[in-house]
């Protein structure tokens, strides 16, 4: 499976996706600079975490009309896999690829810690090699995660299985105490309609390797290439 | 062109009501804490001034709406000044 | 100019040698240039001599002092770069941005070496917590970090964090950072190369900070400093990041022949430092540079501390490349003049010269003084204790309790969970136990990176203190599963024209060589921070030492966790009654008093040393070293950390209290199972170090014979809950 | 108290003249790169809007020298507004 990681000015995760894909999942990999518009050869598109334009303004505003983000568009409209990670994810809200906005942590402030997310529904290219109500453990780190949407778009998102990862508990109970940040909902991460395009705020590139602390974020890069039918 | 092409907009952003404010929840809870108990609410958002030469309030309408402003999130309202 | 000179900080003798080295009287622009580069700040004047005790070189050591940071090899070709710099007054003024634009220069200095910056640690400074000014300097500079820091991608993975009323006007803001390189791709700060381009790299000139290195860095603080605020520098950690980027990729493409950041003052630094450390004149057009506000003169762009601009030397048919590689990065690069032959710095301003002096007048020439060392006549007076005449309490349960949940000994999550401690997927260890570690993915190796700095200690005695900051540091290191390989620091002092101040410096120095020395860490670069005062009061003499450290393989590492129930708990080193600067004697009585902890930096290598190989040999499944708090709070903070409990039975003669909580130095707590025992005995044996077994991990409370027995999620809760709520 | 004594107060928060807006430069970038070549220059700010009932300006005026701005790397501006 061929992946392209997205750079974008001020991307900071896009090597530790790089390394992942590639020294631990043993795929193929290239950058992808955010000028470039051919995406051609490409199976999933990573944008990756950091802070693009500095997040000055709102995160993922500014990076949302780099050149590439038209290509992108047509990528997901094509059904490709799209993946966006912490700032991915903003700037596919930005972009309108998600529904919803993000803003700031309810504490005010950046918190890098390993949480624990439900699995919400394994019926998705992202969640397949999980079951249904699994609990990862999965770091987060950010300042802006506090996920919105109107009342109505979040029943809607509910009932169309959207909703795929949120914050609970070591057990799986979702509850106030174990949302980091005040998302609607406990909401850690979210398809669109078409279930090819994901965003979630955790990381699953820190969660891949035993000696980091964790291996459950392999769930979502083995999904994915058992999606593909890698 | 002149200095007299020179026009400054001001932008206000505010937090859409009904949309949460951690920003202006913190700054109440401080404020409080300060004593100033006769505050009763408080919004933050941004306050964005544009120095523009020759271009039009419609231009700056459209800049907020594809840039300055998420209009999931956040309403905006435009003051004009000619300098 | 009489005025001037002496509005600038310059003394009547300095004006003068000025005048006898240009053979003229300088002018305004000269005259702001000299003023900066001869400040404390910029040209180590009274500390030169006193830093020349330190030693500085071992096999590994590729660049000692003198560049931009120190460069240490660590084996298959790569190398760690590091170096440890203050931002304590700025961040005093403006306690996010100050600790902000401390996070950026200091991370400047990394890169401009070639290296990737891939870790940062703070060691901070406060006054007391219950000032709500405290707790606004400490939320600000803890954001600050984290904005800048985070934003860059570097994880800030280890700091340390300790209050104190001396700090309350002068907080300390350390920064360090740490990079990583192969050792083929070095860049030094030199310009060569007659004809060579002189390249302004990233954000534009505005009149940040000016007068910034001289009045806000090298004066004492008081009150009047309300006024010099217009000097605040904002950062700007997008441009940073994409100047690290950059450069990195011109240092890959081998388009550059020197690189140098810009910190204090400017271009006048950067062009002189360059210009001298490559035997070459240089020509400055100043006016293209690119400015943030058009009416600006050359004196103001030659001293400015606008953050976030690097200066590039390069041969002039690489230029254009040069600025393609910045351009895509969005980055505008500008050449602002050439190397010339010769030794003079020349600046042109719209045709005319305005500049005209020797490169190495500025930067390595400037005046060296000798100052004047006097102990202070408190000195002995501070050192008495009366231990018997205090009440000391009998509840040591309480007493416990009371230090883990104090300002300087609870947990510090609040802070490192605000730090993006795990980008770049090297950290192995995280933020918690006794030192960070991170993996080199690629030799296979692990890095060990630890900080430390008691100013108790040091107040009480500066050569002992500062010797137990060298070896507590390398403590660190050791109970990591690391060797110490080289180490950093920044010395926080007072007013250095104060003999008190002065012994304290001088003495302090002498213990950090010393003890580097002994220990075979040399001290591979640092800064040195004068003028902490508040009203005329001196900080606590406050050297912190920035240390790293080797893991062979990476297997090799522990952490303070006890790992599992069922392991024999041993004390390796030896008990002494060293109650005398400790935190009980601060946190219960609010005493800052005594001899401070006896070292023997014999026995205390001998200890590492055992600690070390013990666990190469995986005789030792976890380590931590015993400081602060004593060996109760340590096996605490064990427990906490492993989620396991522990019965400890102590054979001794001393007062429970002094068991419990005295601070003797060389002193590690580890956990070696049944299986292991004989061999770790003779291990100890054949170090000939003292060795106790003291009891057993398992359950979930910490029991101490009749004297301790607490609940381990209480405390825990207790323990982590207690800084939110201290700053709250 | 009834609702005439609330009054409105809305907070111009601005970078001072001479320091550097990193986050409105980042915008002149970003508008430039849209087409909109028009605008030269962009600060960003803050809009705070206090609700306030029984207070006076000179208390707000207090809230933003303690909280609200800083002073010492930005300018503020009070309007107020009976409702
Ligand atoms: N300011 C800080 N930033 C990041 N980490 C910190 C900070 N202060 C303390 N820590 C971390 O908390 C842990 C305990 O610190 P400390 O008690 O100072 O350790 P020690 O006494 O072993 O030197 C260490 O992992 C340290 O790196
Ligand atoms: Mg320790």
């Amino acid at each position: 499976m061929r992946f392209g990681v997205i750079v974008f000015p001020g991307s900071n995760c896009e090597m530790d996706c790089h390394y992942v894909i590639e020294k631990v999942l043993g795929q193929e990999v290239r950058y992808v600079w955010h000028q470039e518009s051919d995406l051609r050869g490409l199976d999933c598109l990573v944008l990756p975490g950091g802070f693009s334009y500095g997040d000055y303004l709102r995160c993922g505003a500014i990076a949302r009309f780099s050149p590439v983000m038209e290509a992108v568009r047509d990528f997901a409209a094509r059904g490709g896999l799209v993946i966006g990670i912490c700032n991915g994810f903003q700037i596919l809200l930005e972009a309108g690829l998600l529904p919803g906005a993000m803003l700031r942590n309810n504490s005010l402030s950046f918190v890098c810690r390993f949480v624990h997310l439900r699995v919400e529904n394994r019926d998705t290219p992202w969640t397949g090699k999980a079951e249904r109500g699994q609990v990862l453990r999965i770091p987060i780190a950010h300042g802006e995660g506090n996920y919105t949407a109107g009342e109505g778009l979040l029943d809607e998102m509910e009932r169309r299985g959207q909703i795929i990862l949120r914050y609970c508990g070591p057990a799986g109970e979702v509850t106030p105490e174990a949302n980091p940040n005040g998302s609607a909902r406990n909401i850690a991460g979210i398809c669109n309609e078409g279930f090819n395009v994901f965003g979630l705020m955790p990381h699953p590139e820190r969660a891949s390797e035993e000696i980091l602390g964790s291996t459950d974020g392999l769930f979502i890069w083995e999904s994915a290439l058992a999606a593909a039918g890698v | 062109m002149s200095e007299a092409d020179q026009r400054r907009f001001s932008i206000f952003v505010s937090p859409l009501r009904g949309v949460l404010d951690p920003q202006g929840q913190a700054a109440l809870g401080a404020l409080h804490s300060l004593g100033y108990d006769e505050v009763e609410d408080v919004r933050i958002g941004k306050y964005i001034v544009l120095t523009v030469r020759g271009g039009s309030e419609e231009r700056v309408r459209e800049m907020c709406e594809k840039l300055l402003a998420n209009p999931i999130i956040e309403d905006y309202r435009i003051e004009s000044e000619s300098g | 100019m009489a005025e001037l000179y002496e509005e600038l900080g310059l003394t009547t003798e300095e004006y003068h040698r000025i005048i006898k080295i240009l053979g003229r009287e300088p002018n305004r622009v000269e005259l702001g240039m000299y003023s900066l580069m001869w400040s404390e700040h910029c040209s180590y004047k009274s500390s030169k001599r006193v830093l020349k005790m330190l030693p500085t070189r071992s096999p590994a050591v590729i660049q000692g002092p003198g560049e931009n940071a120190g460069v240490v090899d660590i084996g298959g070709g790569w190398a760690v770069v590091f170096k440890m710099e203050s931002h304590n007054h700025p961040s005093a003024v403006e306690p996010y941005q100050g600790a902000a634009t401390g996070i950026g220069g200091i991370v400047r200095d990394i890169f401009t070496m070639g290296a990737r910056p891939i870790a940062c640690l703070d060691p901070l400074r406060f006054g007391d917590p219950s000032n709500p000014r405290t707790r606004y300097l400490v939320k600000g500079v803890v954001a600050g970090i984290a904005g800048y820091g985070n934003c860059l991608g570097i994880p800030t993975v280890a700091g340390d964090l300790y209050f104190h009323p001396c700090y309350e006007g002068n907080p300390l803001v350390n920064v360090m950072c740490v990079g990583l390189m192969r050792t083929s791709e070095l860049i030094r700060g030199v310009a060569s190369g007659e004809g060579n381009a002189v390249i302004l790299i990233g954000n534009r000139t505005g009149r940040d900070g000016i007068g910034g290195a001289s009045i806000l860095a090298s004066q004492e603080f008081d009150e009047t400093s309300a006024s010099k605020r217009p000097s605040v520098q904002v950062g700007d950690p997008f441009t940073e990041k994409l100047l690290i980027e950059a450069c990195l990729e011109l240092r890959s493409r081998r388009l550059l022949v020197g690189l140098q950041d810009l910190g204090a003052a400017g271009l006048s630094c950067a062009c002189s430092e360059t210009a001298s450390r490559g035997n070459v004149g240089m020509r400055i057009h100043v006016d293209r540079v690119p400015l943030r506000e058009a009416d600006m003169e050359p004196f103001e762009i030659m001293i400015s501390e606008s953050q976030e601009r690097m200066l590039a030397v390069a041969e002039p048919e690489k230029v254009e490349e040069v600025q393609e590689v910045c351009r895509r990065w969005g980055l505008t690069a500008t050449v602002i003049g050439e190397v010339v032959e010769g030794n003079r710095l020349e600046g042109f301003w719209r045709g005319e010269k305005v500049f005209d002096l020797p490169a190495d007048s500025l930067a390595s020439q400037g005046p060296v003084y000798q100052r004047e060392a006097a102990r202070p006549s408190w000195q002995d007076e501070v050192r008495r204790l009366d231990w018997d005449s205090l009440d000391h309490p009998g509840d040591y349960n309480r007493v416990l309790e009371e230090l883990v949940s104090g300002p300087n000994l609870c947990s510090r999550r609040y802070v490192w969970e605000q730090y993006d401690h795990m980008v770049q997927l090297n950290t192995v260890v995280y933020p918690g136990s006794d030192a960070a570690v991170l993996r080199i993915k690629e030799t296979g190796r692990a890095i060990a990176l630890s900080c430390d700095g008691n100013g108790r200690y040091v107040y009480l005695d500066p050569y002992r203190g500062t010797q137990i900051a060298v070896a507590e540091c390398a403590r660190n290191i050791a109970a990591s599963g690391g060797l110490p390989m080289a180490m950093t620091d920044c010395l926080n002092f007072g007013n250095p024209e104060k003999p008190e101040i002065f012994w304290q410096f001088t003495e302090a120095v002498r213990g950090m060589a010393d003890a580097a020395r002994y220990l075979e860490v040399p001290v591979v670069s640092g800064n040195v921070s004068f003028y902490n005062e508040t009203s005329g009061e001196a900080v606590h003499p406050t050297p912190i030492v920035g240390m790293v450290g080797l893991i062979g393989t990476i297997g090799k590492r522990r952490t303070i966790a006890f790992p599992e129930p069922g392991l024999n708990i041993v004390l390796l080193g030896e008990t002494y009654e060293d109650m005398g600067g400790s935190e009980y004697l601060f946190a219960l009585h609010g005493l800052t008093a005594g001899e401070p902890p006896r070292l023997d930096l014999a026995l205390e290598k001998r200890v590492q040393t055992a600690c070390i190989e013990g666990i190469r040999r995986d005789l030792i499944l976890s380590a931590h070293d015993c400081s602060e708090g004593g060996v109760a709070v340590a096996l605490l903070e064990c427990c906490l950390a492993g989620g396991l409990g522990a019965r400890i039975r102590a054979d001794t003669s001393l007062e429970p209290l002094v068991w419990l909580f005295s601070e003797s130095q060389s002193r590690f707590v580890v956990t070696v199972p049944d299986e292991a025992l004989g061999m770790m005995e003779s291990l100890a044996k054949k170090k000939d170090i003292p060795y106790t077994v003291i009891g057993r991990t398992g359950g979930d409370r910490l029991i101490i014979n009749d004297w301790i027995d607490v609940e381990l999620e209480r405390m825990r809760r207790v323990r982590e809950s207690a800084l939110e709520r201290l700053l709250a």
